[in-house]
């Protein structure tokens, strides 16, 4: 285990180092955010003088050596627009994006495990193929179009819940949060609905092809064989060996969940780092969105490893041969 | 004790209907080991699936009656029908590394079968669990309690499960080819645990396999299986020294074993034939030697054997 | 084949497909405009509700939605299936020649593939539109980027269980030359899953690149995909406009639906452990 | 049958076995990386595995001969068999096939275990047994027809099976399709790996049978691998038995089922399932064969040996001659 | 028993009618509000914040008229010397009475705030001196005549004189937030609000709701559904998409205004030949550059049916232009009108040119920056195609078109210009004179127009005091640049429009700014 992790941090450095390359050229290359950000009535002289207030006067190896040289340090640069520590504008934005995707991944998990077990229980039932029809269907919508339809009904044509934005924040641990009040959460529920159709119907089938493959193994039979309740082979002896492989699955689709906020978010107005960093990218911010990726990848890479540690804690196979 | 009658089990396929278990019959006493016999596609596992109601769709008990310790077991509630499963009748399956759920320890897997039928508290359960490892001869229980499956060796990982199916001292086990897996050395040693524990609890003993040469000089009697019916059943030296049915003459013959010196071995022409499409009057006609006009109609189980021309 | 078809449902995906692939290919012929000719687009027919001249209604440009649909149709599906293709053959040929190689190979490629396993798709897209610039090859190489991991993954993990078998070690014990042992022997049996996994990217694909249209940064807008569509009809669903963004997105769903319902049918066929139930 | 112990002083008996192992070992072993390396510095638990499958063996087969290679699962018997037929490389010692190391087409065929997995399931049987022979330039595509239908017919099945797929056959024709594909390139030796395991008794026995056929029709000689000592003793006419990576007692067929002189060999022996027994009482040996990883010291066997003595523990035993043309490594031989 | 669905309804209609709250007005923004510092970035959304708190020596009103703000009047004592009379008994919201200092103290820090990407100190350029005569009295001189200094000093707010060496982040964290304006500050949230109370010591009108809440809601569908959905009771920036349909509603209301900002096309008249993405007809490469040629620029200006786009794309909501600004703007000609849509003419004018038979081009433009900027694109396109121009389009985001088109990637481009201080001097020194960095002319001229006798126009008009007397020369200089010789081809101008709910009523601004004092309660 110590190995694993030590590999996986060693790892962890080399992709923040060439994610840190890749982008800070790639950003070079679409354009020059002087263009972006000064006034149109700007001249000449007060455009120079935005490139030297940003450093991009100097040539960009040099930028990039500051900033390698700032990013030992711990800073990632000052966001152009915000004119503040680019880590700052994201870490203040990371709460409500964290929150959006929590009550999504809660919503998939917490639907999709049930809805999948039943179908793979019984898969020639009517309810089973209405929930897997309803599952190609949440499969092929694209999230925006829902995202307004969603909208559309529950918030202009029913008037149950706001349109957009996000709710009122509560200080928790230094990091402001939404939804632990109910006004907060009624905010959050459509946005992560959207979120989270996506991710329903794919826990939805992946619990079901793996209820399909377990059911047929003999430990289920040995176990109807022992005279276990239904409840406790279904509950017990299926359901933790579904779990071992959705748990990797989870942990992966929370990073991506993180990402495709951005689409989410953009269209509730929901103030989380996905709109920041689509924002960023069209006005060439180039700390933030450098700083966004960094921040990102490292989570996603922190979440794997998390992922990977509670694999190993659910599955005793695994364990032992690690520790051996 | 057991007395299964006319038993019939059939699956649903692609080519048809399939009959795995065809107008079976046969009678269990306490105490005895009984020995079914039969190639792969036999239908010798859906018969024991049968008697413990584990038959799932697409298959199904068609008719028949399988009546245990006088109550009958086809068509009985499913609660009811659990309430014995475990309890009064136990079965062990083939494959060591699947049978037990590889992420739950094999205290938790034993434990909860004490309390699928007994409330006892839980220091008594893992008293009894303890016993019962001890009694399969396991070194060691109280560690071995505490590991998982995968921490076994495919022979211990058999005896737990056979641990598990006598905890609560059942009437009748059905073992499915639960040495198939294992090396001889290895296999010699669980037919000896085996044979004392049946000895011990006093347990009836279906032994499902398909190696003849295990229920010699194990086994009480013998029910061998072709195509889905037993074609000969009997006592375990009568059926290997003087077999009666074509089709257990010609098994016998082909084993090398059996033959030593002989630079051929006798084989049987052609192949075992589907279950969905057998064909019509006697399945061992095709590929029997003494094969005549009488053998196009089904023949009956007379004094031990189905057969039309019995051998001597 | 015949086992397929006795699906109901999965032939009716499978026929849905057909159709929609047709249409594709035979748009330029069946479509009533080319709606990538600016010069043909009449500006005061914008907007028109369905029926009449324009069956399915106009955009906001005067284009006829029936064309565009067809066109766009044409769009995505070259899009989804182009980038499926290339990263197809691309990491399934990389992910079988991992596992056949193995050693110092091995690890470095499934430590890349790891990596791109662990970025979003979204933001890698994101961010080699917004550095490439709009257009189809730079949408589909972008894609291709995204997708190659999974299929190399899955190349390599069945070719790992493949290697093992038997018949490849008769194969070597035959005398075969490595190559042919990799391009004959291991190649089409580790494609299976891949076949599966790549109904589902490709599907994911189409969704993908209709997800960067409405985020401005996908297709040029003159000659656009069913998800560039959907997102300049966007706006007019809040005004009744409903066609605009609605037909184009019922094309999306069912075109999507129609590849995961024939991915679906094949996932199951080609599951030796279902199969054998 | 020409054996030498493991000194490789020792010359063949024989001017020219076929096959010849000199001194083989063969292990595999996972060395440490530099991520693992430096964890080892901090004091982690990395441990470093080597597996002695095959350790220090030594044994040759003379044209025509017929040699039972028989152990448990894990003793290495598999291993050994892939050496014989140059698919995997010695770490030490030397197999020499005709005087060569095996390769290309000169080299032992083998026949596989499983009849599902040892087929290409996405080829047709024509190409399945005529890609070698093609490929090597024996036939060329015009006669391949005519080639691969006379394979067929010599292994017994219907040449017009030719344009079938693998899946379209029975566990026992498949079978046949292995050793049809195997006997294309003309070999002169077979190595049979567990060849009639999974199949059902009745298909075993016409399995065996064409073995045998074969034998007399083309001259060849097998190395034939197998747990089960009632196919080995029905077909061998020596026998090796192995027990965890090394051989422990090798002797003609009929002498080591009469007579077993080492007791592992005299442990598998009683524990096979007769059917002529009556009644029996069975009194197994103790335990199970030990983890290659970490095998017991001393003789591999003494942990379970009802004979074991203090030096057993400590010093393994050197395979010696016994008897003209037996080989046993056991201190109860003096 | 209830069903669910009933139940979480009636759960969430519980909750809708307690979140209420009287006197507060919410307002859903187009774009990120991106500091709190008013001297940080000039941007729009930044600036129409800052109006609320702070305030500008000299306000403008709706049509962009200069109106005294925190100064009672200016005047010019001599050609570069501007005495400026300062309001009294305005206070500070913190209580601390407004002097001279003040005023000097933001004139220093606007030209040095650090890290700044779009400063204020373009504005104060001109002055090179500041002094206070007394309290209420500033005198500022400047280098040479600057006519429009009032024009500028509109755009700059007065912060407190201890606030001088407030950071950015002070800013931010309200801590330095102190203003002179009619609202206070409240709450920012970076992406996600702001949130202002009344000022009640407010030396003008009082406003109408005691607290505002500011939604930046980006996505406009988004926000349009927000307005209908009554989350916020007004929203800037109506998409075109809606207007009509928001006219029918009985909800909302709607108020727009022409704006100061022009659609137009610019073309490249600075290379000789060889410009990038002119072709001939055929597509292939062309040597020579037709669009030198006036006559061209004109018969391109002939092919576009303005009426089309205004009605058509932009759904009423733009006005066909035929200079920079709407007449009503000072400095702007009453000659010049709209091109007439004219294919016969152009066809003429093209063959005179030497191109009968037309040649292709390629039209670049910005995809998220104008509204339907890609779509009058297309339209533009589509018109040029018909007329024998067969036009490609090709789209961008803002971030790369910019970057290209200053680099003069471009040979076709449609940009707009917002005339920020109101005057018509700001789009003819940016887009039609002279590139020359020196005298900071030609920043935006991506085509590289040039002609000496609008530069002398331009130049001589940038120094003349006298409004009428300038206006004259604006005036002229435009019908020169635009009439005659079709530097820039003038699309349209942007209508910019509001929505509110009903009850309540806003007078729209030309330089589309959403303050919320001005939102009156109409019963």
């Amino acid at each position: 285990m110590t190995v694993y992790v030590l590999r996986r941090l060693a790892q962890t450095l080399l992709v923040l180092f060439v994610t840190s390359g890749l982008v800070f050229g790639g950003l070079y290359l679409v354009g020059d955010p002087v263009e972006i950000l000064v006034n149109p009535q700007a001249d000449q002289e007060e455009r120079a003088r935005t490139a030297a207030a940003l450093g991009l006067d100097k040539p960009v190896l040099e930028q990039y050596g500051l900033f390698l040289k700032g990013m030992f340090a711990g800073d990632l640069g000052k966001s152009f627009v915000f004119g503040r520590p680019a880590l700052e504008v994201i870490l203040e934005r990371m709460p409500a994006t964290l929150e959006l995707a929590f009550l999504a991944m809660l919503m998939s998990v917490g639907l999709g495990i049930p809805l999948g077990l039943y179908a793979g229980l019984y898969p020639d039932r009517k309810t089973s193929k209405a929930i897997m029809a309803g599952s190609i269907l949440g499969f092929s919508l694209p999230t925006f179009w829902v995202g307004l339809l969603l909208i559309m009904v529950f918030a202009v044509q029913l008037g149950w819940l706001p349109s957009t934005g996000r709710g009122p924040t509560e200080n928790v641990f230094g990091f402001s949060i939404s939804i632990f009040s109910v006004e907060g959460l009624r905010y959050a529920f459509l946005p992560s609905l959207n979120l989270a159709l996506f991710k329903l119907s794919l826990i939805i089938r992946l619990t079901r092809a793996q209820v399909r493959e377990q059911a047929l193994l003999d430990y289920i039979r040995f176990a109807r064989a022992k005279g276990l309740p239904r409840s406790r082979v279904i509950g017990v002896h299926l359901l933790k060996n579904i779990l071992i492989p959705l748990v990797t699955v989870i942990g992966l689709e929370l990073g991506s969940v993180i990402a495709f906020a951005i689409v989410t978010e953009s269209i509730f107005a929901w103030p989380g780092m996905g709109k920041l960093v689509i924002d960023s990218i069209f006005q060439l911010d180039r700390p933030v969105v450098v700083a966004y990726l960094l921040v990102v990848v490292f989570m996603f890479i922190m979440i794997n490893l998390v992922v990977d540690v509670l694999y190993s804690a659910l599955d005793p196979r695994v364990r032992i041969a690690e520790a051996k | 004790m057991l007395e299964i009658e006319n038993l019939v089990t059939e699956f649903a396929t692609r080519d048809g209907i399939a009959r795995a278990v065809n107008d079976v019959s046969f009678e269990l006493k306490p105490k005895e080991i009984l020995g079914v016999v039969g190639e792969s596609g036999s239908g010798k596992s859906v018969l024991g699936y049968s008697m413990i109601g584990l038959v799932d769709p697409p298959g199904r008990v068609v008719s028949g009656s399988v009546r245990f310790e006088g109550r009958e077991l086809i068509g009985l509630p499913e609660e009811e029908m659990r309430a014995l499963r475990g309890k009064r009748i136990a079965m062990i399956f083939q494959d060591p590394m699947m049978t037990l759920n590889p992420v739950l320890s094999i205290e938790t897997q034993m434990v909860e079968t004490v309390f699928a039928h007994e409330s006892f508290d839980r220091a008594k359960a893992r008293k009894i669990c303890l016993e019962n490892l001890e009694l399969v001869g396991i070194a060691s229980p109280e560690r071995r309690l505490k590991q998982y499956p995968h921490e076994f060796s495919g022979g211990m990982r058999q005896r737990v499960a056979i641990a598990i199916a006598l905890l609560h001292r059942p009437a009748l086990i059905i073992a499915d080819e639960p040495t198939t897996a294992l090396d001889v050395t290895v296999q010699g040693q669980i037919l000896y645990e085996m044979q004392r524990l049946v000895r011990e609890t006093g347990a009836a003993l279906v032994w499902i396999t398909h190696d003849l040469s295990v229920v010699a000089g194990f086994a009480d009697s013998v029910a061998v299986m072709y195509a889905g019916r037993i074609v000969e059943n009997g006592r375990t030296e009568d059926v290997l020294h003087s077999p009666r049915h074509p089709y257990t003459r010609s098994l016998l013959d082909s084993v090398p074993a059996n033959n030593i010196g002989q630079v051929r071995l006798r084989q049987i022409p052609g192949m075992t034939p589907s279950l969905a499409r057998l064909p019509a009057g006697c399945s061992f006609r095709e590929r029997c030697g003494h094969a005549d006009a009488q053998c196009s109609s089904m023949p009956e189980m007379k004094t031990s054997v189905r057969c039309h021309h019995p051998l001597c | 084949m015949k086992e397929f078809l006795s699906n109901r449902i999965a032939a009716t995906g499978l026929a849905m497909l057909m159709v929609v692939i047709a249409i594709a290919l035979f748009a330029p012929w069946i479509s009533p405009q080319n709606p990538y000719d600016l010069g043909k687009l009449d500006l005061m027919d914008s907007r028109l509700e369905p029926g009449g001249k324009y069956l399915l209604g106009t955009d906001g440009q005067g284009r006829d939605m029936l064309s565009a649909i067809f066109y766009g149709l044409r769009v995505s599906l070259l899009v989804g299936a182009a980038s499926g293709v290339i990263a197809l053959t691309l990491g399934g040929l990389l992910g079988v020649l991992a596992a056949y190689v193995g050693g110092r190979f091995e690890s470095i490629l499934m430590r890349i593939v790891d990596i791109q396993l662990g970025f979003p798709a979204i933001l890698v897209a994101l961010i080699l539109i917004a550095v490439l610039g709009k257009g189809v090859d730079k949408i589909i190489f972008a894609l291709v980027c995204v997708q190659w991991a999974y299929y190399a993954r899955t190349a390599r993990s069945a070719a790992l269980v493949e290697r093992g078998k038997e018949y490849m070690e008769a194969a070597r014990g035959l005398g075969l030359s490595r190559t042919r042992i990799v391009l004959k022997h291991l190649l089409p049996n580790a494609s299976p899953p891949l076949i599966v996994v790549g109904t589902v990217q490709v599907a994911h694909a189409i969704a993908l690149e209709a997800t960067l249209s409405f985020l401005g940064l996908g297709l040029p807008a003159t000659e656009p995909s069913l998800g560039l569509l959907i997102a300049n009809g966007y706006e007019y669903l809040l005004s009744g406009k409903y066609w605009i963004s609605m037909y184009p997105g019922v094309a999306l769903l069912l075109t999507i639906l129609a590849i995961n319902l024939v991915g679906d049918q094949l996932r199951d066929q080609l599951n030796p452990r279902l199969s054998r139930a | 049958m020409f054996f030498h112990a493991g000194n490789e002083n020792q010359r063949p008996l024989s001017p020219s076995p076929v096959l010849e192992l000199s001194n083989v070992s063969k292990r595999f072993s996972k060395r440490l990386d530099a991520v693992e390396k430096f964890a080892r510095r901090l004091g982690a638990d990395v441990p470093e595995h080597t597996v002695h499958a095959v350790d220090r063996v030594s044994f040759g087969v003379a044209r025509g001969e017929v040699v039972g290679l028989v152990g448990e699962s894990g003793c290495g018997k598999s291993t050994l068999g892939r050496l014989a037929c140059g698919l995997i490389e010695p770490s030490e010692g030397q197999v020499l096939y005709k005087g060569q190391r095996p390769a290309g087409t000169q080299r032992p065929q083998m026949i596989f275990q499983d009849p599902f997995a040892s087929l290409n399931p996405r080829m047709r049987v024509e190409e399945i047994i005529g890609e070698a022979p093609v490929v090597h330039g024996f036939v060329s595509r015009s006669e391949l027809k005519n080639y691969v239908s006379e394979m067929l017919e010599q292994v017994g099945l219907d040449p017009s099976y030719r344009r079938r797929y693998p899946h379209q056959f029975s566990g026992g024709q498949r079978a046949r399709i292995g050793i049809a594909r195997a006997l294309a390139v003309k070999p002169d030796f077979l190595v049979c790996d567990e060849a009639v395991a999974a199949l059902d008794v009745s298909i075993q026995a016409q399995v065996l049978n064409l073995f045998m056929d074969l034998r007399e029709n083309l001259g060849l000689t097998y190395l034939f691998i197998s747990h089960d000592l009632g196919v080995v003793r029905h077909l061998a006419q020596r026998v090796v038995v192995m027990y965890l990576g090394r051989v422990v007692e090798s002797a003609p067929a009929a002498e080591l089922f009469a007579a077993p002189n080492h007791p592992y060999t005299r442990a598998l022996l009683a524990e096979v399932p007769r059917l002529e027994r009556k009644r029996r009482e069975f009194a197994p040996i103790k335990g199970e064969i030990p983890s290659p990883l970490a095998p017991p010291a001393g003789c591999h066997f003494h942990p379970r040996c009802p004979h074991a003595t203090e030096r057993c523990a400590r010093e393994a035993p050197v395979l010696r001659e016994i008897a003209p043309g037996r080989l046993s490594a056991c201190h109860l031989n003096g | 028993m209830i069903r669910p669905p009933r139940l979480l309804a009636a759960i969430l209609l519980g909750v809708t009618v307690l979140s209420a709250q009287a006197q507060e007005l919410s307002i859903g923004l187009s774009t990120p509000v991106t500091t709190m510092d008013p001297h940080f970035h000039n941007l729009t959304p930044n600036n129409s914040i800052a109006k609320h708190i702070f305030e500008t020596l000299v306000h403008q009103d709706e049509q962009q008229a200069l109106k005294p703000g925190l100064a009672e009047s200016w005047r010019a004592v001599d050609s570069t010397t501007w005495e400026i009379k300062l309001r009294k008994n305005v206070r500070w919201h913190d209580g601390t009475p407004f002097t001279a200092e003040d005023v000097l103290s933001t004139l220093k820090r606007i030209p040095n705030v650090p890290n700044s990407p779009a400063s204020f100190a373009i504005y104060m350029r001109p002055i090179v001196d500041a002094k206070a005569a007394d309290p209420h009295t500033v005198i500022l001189k400047t280098r040479e005549a600057h006519p429009l200094l009032p024009n500028d000093l509109a755009t700059i707010h007065i912060i407190p004189k201890k606030a001088e060496a407030m950071s950015t982040p002070d800013f931010n964290s309200g801590k330095a937030v102190i203003g002179t304006g009619p609202y206070k500050f409240a709450e920012y949230v970076s992406g996600d609000r702001v949130v202002l109370t009344v000022n009640d010591k407010y030396w003008g009108p009082k406003p109408a709701f005691a607290k505002v809440r500011f939604r930046m809601i980006t996505n406009s569908a988004a926000r349009v559904a927000a307005l209908l959905a009554g989350d916020v009771q007004m929203i800037e920036a109506v998409p075109t998409a809606d207007i009509e349909n928001l006219r029918k509603d009985k909800r909302v209301s709607l108020a727009s205004v022409v704006s100061n900002r022009i659609i137009y096309l610019h073309l490249d008249s600075g290379r000789e030949k060889n410009s990038p993405f002119v072709t001939d007809a055929a597509g292939k490469p062309m040597e020579a550059n037709p669009l030198r040629d006036a006559r061209v620029r004109k018969a391109i200006s002939k092919l576009i049916d303005r009426n089309a786009i205004a009605s058509r794309i932009m759904e009423g909501e733009a006005k066909p232009a035929g200079q920079f600004l709407p007449e009503t703007f000072h400095g702007t000609s009453r000659k010049l009108t709209p091109d007439k849509y004219d294919p016969e003419g152009a066809k003429k004018l093209l063959a005179e040119a030497g191109y009968p038979n037309g040649f292709g081009l390629t039209l670049h433009t910005p995809n998220n920056r104008y509204v339907n900027d890609e779509k009058i694109s297309q339209a533009v396109a589509q018109f040029l195609t018909r007329g024998g121009i067969p036009t490609k389009v090709e789209a961008m985001p803002s971030a790369v078109f910019f970057s290209r088109g200053s680099k003069l990637e471009f040979s076709f481009l449609l940009a707009g210009w917002g005339a920020g201080t109101g005057e018509n001097s700001s789009p003819l020194r940016s887009l039609v004179s002279t590139f020359d960095p020196k005298l900071g002319n030609g920043a935006a001229n991506r085509g590289r127009f040039s002609d000496a006798g609008v530069d002398a126009l331009v130049q001589t008009a940038l120094t003349t005091i006298d409004d009428t007397k300038r206006g004259i020369m604006l005036a002229a200089a435009t019908e020169k640049a635009v009439g005659e010789l079709m530097g820039v081809i003038p699309v349209h101008y942007e209508v910019s429009t509001w929505g509110v709910r009903k009850g309540l009523a806003y007078k729209a601004r030309v330089d589309q700014y959403t303050l919320a004092h001005e939102v009156k309660t109409s019963k």
